[in-house]
This record gives C-alpha cells, structure tokens and sequence, in this order.
C-alpha cells in the first residue's frame, strides 16, 4: 500500500469538469498552492468549489476564477476578491454563501458517516428559508435548530505540514482550519504535504487525519505561503 | 462621548477570570489591549485556536499563524490548536463565555444585523451567524449611529439579520445599555453627554431603572 | 470440513492490497495471520487505532495499547490512534474496505445474529451493531451448525438482530456462500463435504448457480 | 486561570448521590483509576454511569458496584464483571446497553453543541424501539437512521497520559478512547493525569483536548493500569 503520486499535476488527474471539489485553508492560510497550479493548468471547468474563502486575485482560489474555471463557489466569506466580485454581480459565477460553522460541520459529517446535523446558526436569518427547523432541549434550554446536510465532494484536496506514504497527515499551527475536515470528506482525498516521510516516522498519537481517508499524497514544492494581512508589534 | 479605544477599555471590564473569550473584528479586537490587572482569560480564534497572543514582532510572522481576520499572530503558553469543526463546536456548546462583536445594527429585543446591505457586494457571514446563534453572553461594541447619523440601536432591525434574540448588552460612545424584556436599559453614561443626547439618538426602545452610573473608558 | 484456522485461511484470500479490514473477536482474528504474500492490509481496531499489529512479546505488553477485545496489541510502522467517535465515524462513512465478523445466526436475506442470547445474560453489543450498519462489505466467519446441531444459516433469524441485509458472505468449514435475492448461493465446497451435507444442514434458502469450487483453506 | 486540584478527592468532592457521571476508558484502558477509588471512598450513592464498560469485579467501575453506588450504567459492553450481573439478574441495577458507536457519537454532540445525531447503527433491531427513524439519501445510497440524542453529564471524568495547568490533555495510545469525547460532554470534567506540566510545555499542535472543555485537573498517582487479556506471541 503506498499512496505517494509524483506530484500534483499527478494527483489532479483525473479531475474532470463539473467535479464538485472541497478546498482547505482559511484565507491564504494552509490552502493547497500546488493542486490550485495544478488545476489552472489543466484548466478544468465547470467546477463547484467548497471552500471556505475564495483566495485573492491573483492566488489561491482567485487563480482559478480568473480563468473563469469554477461555477459555483460554497463559501462563508468571499470578502477578498475583485475578480470574484465581477463575476458575481455579472452572473457569471453562483455563490451559496453559509455560516463557517455550518460549513464546517457539514465537511465533519460526511467524514464521519452522519447524513445531517444540527446546528442554531441562520434561525430566524435568511439561511434559515427552506430549511427544517426543529426544536430541542439541551443544554438547559430550549432552542431551535436547522438541519443541515453533510457535503459530499467529488475530490477534497487539502494541504498538510507533514505526511507519510499511508496517507497519515499532520498539520501545523491554524493551517489546520478546514484541512482535516475536508480530508474525510472526499470520495477521492488528494493531500499535498511539505515534508514526506515514510511510514512509521510520525508518532501516531500525534497524527490529525488517519490515512483511511486519504486516497494521494505527494510532496509539494515552492510554497509561497502568501500572508493576506501582515500585521505586527513594535518592540517596547 | 468616549472613542474606540474607551469603548474597548470599558467592554474589558466585563472580562472575568478564567473567561474564554472570542472577540470580533474592529473595536472589539482591541479590547485585548485592555485586561484588567489580575484577570487571567484565554482568547479564542475561532479558526483554530485557543491562547492568541498579541501580534508577532517584525520578522516573526508565520503564515501559518493567523486569526479569523486573518492577521498575523502569535501563541501564548498553553494554547492549543484544533480544527474549525471542534472551533465552532466548543462555540456551540457555550463553553466560549463572551464573545464581543461589531455589528451594523441591534434590536431592543437583541436582534443583531451585521453581514450583509442589501445592494452592496455580500462579502458573507463567516463565524458570526454561529457565534450569535451559540453564545450565551455576547456584546456588541459599535458606534450609536450610522454615517448618516441615524441611530443603530432600533425597534427592528432594517438590515438582515445575523441572529435573534441573542445580544445581551451593547456598548457605544455614549452609554452601556443592557438588553431587557423592555428593551434597552441604559446603565452607564459616557462623560459629557446627556440622558436627552441619548434618547435623540436611540430609535429603540429605551428606558432607565435606578442609578446611572458614570461610563468608565 | 475446514478447521478454523483453514475457515480463516479462506477468507484472508479476500483481502486486496490497500483494503483497510476490520477482524472482529473469534475466527475472524485468526484471518490475520493468514493475509497474502503481496497484499498489504491495514487493521482497525475499533477502540481506536489503525495499523494493529501482532500480539507483543512477553514482557512488552503495554496496558494503554488494546484492541477490541481488550488483548494487549502492538503498533505497525504507520499506525494511527484516534478517539471512538471517529474510529465509528470512518467506519459510518464506509471508509473500512471489509469487515469480518462471527455470528449466532444469519438469515438468507443478510440479517445476522450476535448478540444477544434471550434469557441469558445479555452483555451488550459492543461495536457490533455499528460495524453491521456501516460496513459495505461483510463476511461472516462461523460454524455452519450450533452445539445442538442446528443450522445457523436460516430463513429468518429467531435470535434478536443486530443487523437487517447487511451480510454479503458466509465462510463456514463447509461452504462459502454468498448472500443473493435467491438467499445462500454454495459457491465453494470443502474437501470431503458434499453438497447434500450442506443441503441437510442449511435451513435458509439454498441455492447453486454454475460451477462450484474446491474451498482453499 | 490555573484550574489545578490537589488530588481526586478534591476534584470529586461535590459529586452529589444521584449526579449523571460519564468515565472514560475503554475496558480497563485509560480509566481514571485515582476518582473511581475516590468515589468509592466517598461512598456517593444512586450515580448513573455513562461509560463503554462496566470494568471487572475488583476494578475500575466494578469498584463501585460492589459498593451498590450505581442505581444505573448506560454502556455497550458490561461483560466482564460477575457483581454487575448479580445486581442486574436480581433488578438492584439498571442496564441501557447502546452500540458503542453511538455512544461515542452521543458524547461527541455534546461537546460539539449538537443536540442529535442520526447514525444507521440499531435500525432494524430492539434499539430502534421508540425511536425516530429517518431516512437519507447519503454517501451513494438511501438508508434509514437513527436519530440519538446528545448525552448530558453533571460530571465527565477522564483520565489523560500529560496535561497542563491550563486542562490541555493528551492522551496515550488506545487508551484515548472515549476520554477525548467525555471531556467535551461534562457539565463539569476533571481530568486525572500521569504527568502535569505547567502551561506551555506541551505543544499546541498536539492537544487532544483544549482545556477549555476541563474545569478541573490534578496528577494523579499509583497507576496500577490493570491488563485485562495479557496476550502475547511467541518469539520466533
């Protein structure tokens, strides 16, 4: 059993139009910059994309909206992109726009094998219309909830610090975000990782994402790791 | 009438010990700058973490250390990292014990309206419908009235809303208002200004019960 | 007739390469030692681990390192602990390629019985009703008649269920069948067995469809 | 914040007769071995147990049967401990057995504020009694459901390999189990740990449980880790 593919054009292969495909990273932060080059340069189309941000204009996600690749974007913000904004108001491009917890949950659901769950998030919103709402009593009150559906993606494509040849992933710091959520949630996981050991040199008490749910893993190279909004102290 | 900066001071005044806290973009982000002396709280990220510390020094940004604005962070001693399903779980859950946000508008009944104007890009809601819906114990700082100085603090909420029936007290430049069965309760005043000033400028329902404390930014 | 050792044996032969298996208590243990030249299969466990090795050596057990049925295990190179909501989880999501499992009672139609005698001591069903919800893919590994003699491949279960239609195969140390529309479908004979043996001893529906093997052990 | 106790019987000292515990550990794996003997000193009476196991006759929870300090267990396995099929036979005790996939998942709602989940596990069976059943077009096929509550505890007691001032917990190996997910369910959790360091000494990435689910931790001593199946190979 080895899961390791040569690199990313590799693993985005079989990636075809119309997939519908789960992005990880929050913001710039842990997306995977190399299966993102990838895909612009296979420029496949007609994609849905589940992520929770859409990147900048020029990297992440935006890549692949300014060639016009993706369909639909399933997202909580979408607030740092021009070229998104255009397409958005031009019609061009869907957004379904959700709560980031619910976003994230329903990823979680579909890993661990749970068609719905329950959340309070958007009662009484707009993100409530068409839903169920049902009540419960927990948590010493009584509150109304919506149901919500797990995702189900074609392929998640996530990115992870450290990873080995079975697929077991580590993640760093907030990189994690999305990553490992997304990770459960594919019929077919591509990870890219930053460093590739073999199997058996992560301490498995300390591994995020079982390999059981990643299907590729391959090294990826010349991280950029762009930071969206450098913001620092001055030293006293 | 008190700037951001009090606004902020004044809201960190609420922080207890041992609090977890999650604080909002804006005015909010800066009441960090203002724990009181002996007050031990952990602030939540609610992209993953828990024990922000303040922002890193030049050179030392990591870009995979960020907040939910997506700034660059840094960790303090004893904080833990975990992904955004279990961020937004432990929200859930109310283990988070305040959490302080912005907001465009807030009902006297505790409606909240802040993520989207109809007829403008809708950048999204991010956390704050989870984080409304969630927490037990939530502020919101902002300013009284709107650029056009018409008042934020209504009968209903004009804009859509965020969340229902969920903000417990809001804090401006005037006055500290607590939300009531009788809708906002004003508690504190800001130095300099008037009872007058502030029922011009409150289009909800407002009311006062006993002493008002002077606002202390 | 197959002896246990060659029942497991069998079933190993069902493993590919890549498969992630799920061997519950009994003879489907067994099928561990038994897994194929080249095929290379991770194991969970479902108290949480994947990668479950051999038993350790004396003098090495390690009390925070069990398997299912609470035996002191060891780690291959690979491994992976998690908790017990997500060790059900994949199992839910259908991520575990093949789980096998000893059983009381099958029923021509894929019901099994497991665990729970009536009128006996009932000590729970453990994982055993997760795992015969979930698992795309289950093989039943059992003696073909009880200790009275009687068949444990019915109709209908007369024991409490665990699981409706979830069966696909039967490996038993006369047969191995395969659960269809039409019930039990003799796919492989052991040596020595006949058919009408198996006939006299399935109470279920039974059937053959084309050439019948020579069961390997 | 330094949510430190000095030993068990302070971290259980308010646990009322009647109090909803749940105790971690899987067999005798990763119990919290220095409360139970704490509880059983304090003799508190009438408790219901949400734990996967009942331990054995002269250990973990078996403890506290012997004692008749359980009015109730809610397990999915309780084999191994002839005391509990005593008082069980003779109706002194009262028994929920629930699959321990759904018991897990039951935890875990709780501490991720959902208030239900929906699990396939029990359809069809003398589980489903009473219960909702619903089904989803989920994961490539339609499927019936349960839908199971959240489980609430006053208590949730677990035991950890390291921790921190902070309640930061790690746990080690298989004996992880259901500790992680207890620790999220409790009203209040204590946790009892082999090692506790002061906060900072443990690395973010690799904490298992955010002391923010713990209100109360202290180092626990005298592990005695019972074996219940010492099974080992032969060397070749």
């Amino acid at each position: 059993m080895n899961k390791v593919v040569i690199n990313a054009e590799a693993a985005v292969s079989d990636i075809f139009d119309g997939a519908v495909l789960m992005l990880g990273g929050f913001g710039l932060c842990g997306i995977p910059e190399n299966c993102i080059s990838a895909l612009v340069k296979k420029n496949v189309r007609n994609l849905t994309c589940i992520s929770n941000n859409a990147g900048v204009d020029d990297f992440g996600i935006g890549l692949m909206l300014k060639q016009k690749q993706v369909k639909k974007m399933i997202s909580s913000y979408v607030g740092e992109n021009a070229e998104f904004e255009r397409q958005l108001l031009s019609g061009e491009l869907e957004v379904e726009l959700i709560p980031q917890g619910t976003l994230a949950t329903r990823c979680m659901a579909a890993g661990y094998g749970m068609p719905a769950v329950f959340t309070p998030a958007g009662v009484g919103t707009e993100v409530a219309e068409g839903k169920e709402i049902r009540a419960f009593n927990f948590n010493g009150e009584t509150k109304e909830y919506l149901m919500e559906y797990a995702f189900e993606a074609d392929f998640a494509i996530v990115k992870a610090w450290k990873g080995d040849t079975l697929g077991n992933l580590i993640y760093k710091d907030t990189a994690r975000n999305f990553n490992p959520l997304m990770a459960m949630a594919g019929k077919v996981t591509i990870a890219e990782v930053e460093i590739l050991v073999p199997a058996g040199e992560l301490d498995p008490n300390y591994i995020h994402t079982p390999g059981i749910y990643v299907h590729r893993i391959f090294c990826g190279e010349n991280y950029e790791k762009r930071i969206e909004q450098r913001t620092v102290r001055k030293a006293v | 009438m008190l700037n951001k900066n009090q606004i902020a001071k004044r809201i960190a005044k609420e922080l207890k010990d041992g609090y977890y806290v999650n604080l909002g973009i804006g005015i909010p982000t800066l009441v960090a700058n203002y724990i009181p002396e002996g007050v031990s709280v952990v602030l939540q990220s609610e992209n993953g973490l828990l024990g922000m510390g303040p922002f890193p020094l030049e050179g030392e940004e990591d870009p995979d250390l960020i907040n939910a604005g997506k700034q660059t962070i840094t960790m303090l001693p004893g904080s833990s990292i975990f992904d955004s399903a279990m961020s937004f779980g432990m929200i859930r859950a109310g283990k988070v014990d305040l959490t302080v946000l912005g907001a465009m508008e807030v009902s006297d009944n505790g409606d909240i309206a802040n993520w989207k104007i109809p007829g403008k890009m809708v950048k999204g809601m991010g956390g704050a419908m989870d984080l409304v819906a969630s927490a037990k114990n939530i502020i919101v700082a902002m300013q009284h009235t709107n650029k056009a100085g018409e008042s934020k603090l209504l009968k209903k909420c004009t804009l859509p809303i965020t969340g229902v029936r969920c903000v417990k007290k809001v804090v401006t430049e005037l006055g500290v208002f607590d939300i009531t069965e009788r809708g906002f309760e004003l508690r504190e005043l800001a130095p300099g200004v008037t009872i007058e000033e502030v029922k011009a400028k409150t289009e909800g329902r407002l009311f006062t019960d006993g002493d008002i404390l002077e606002m202390q930014g």
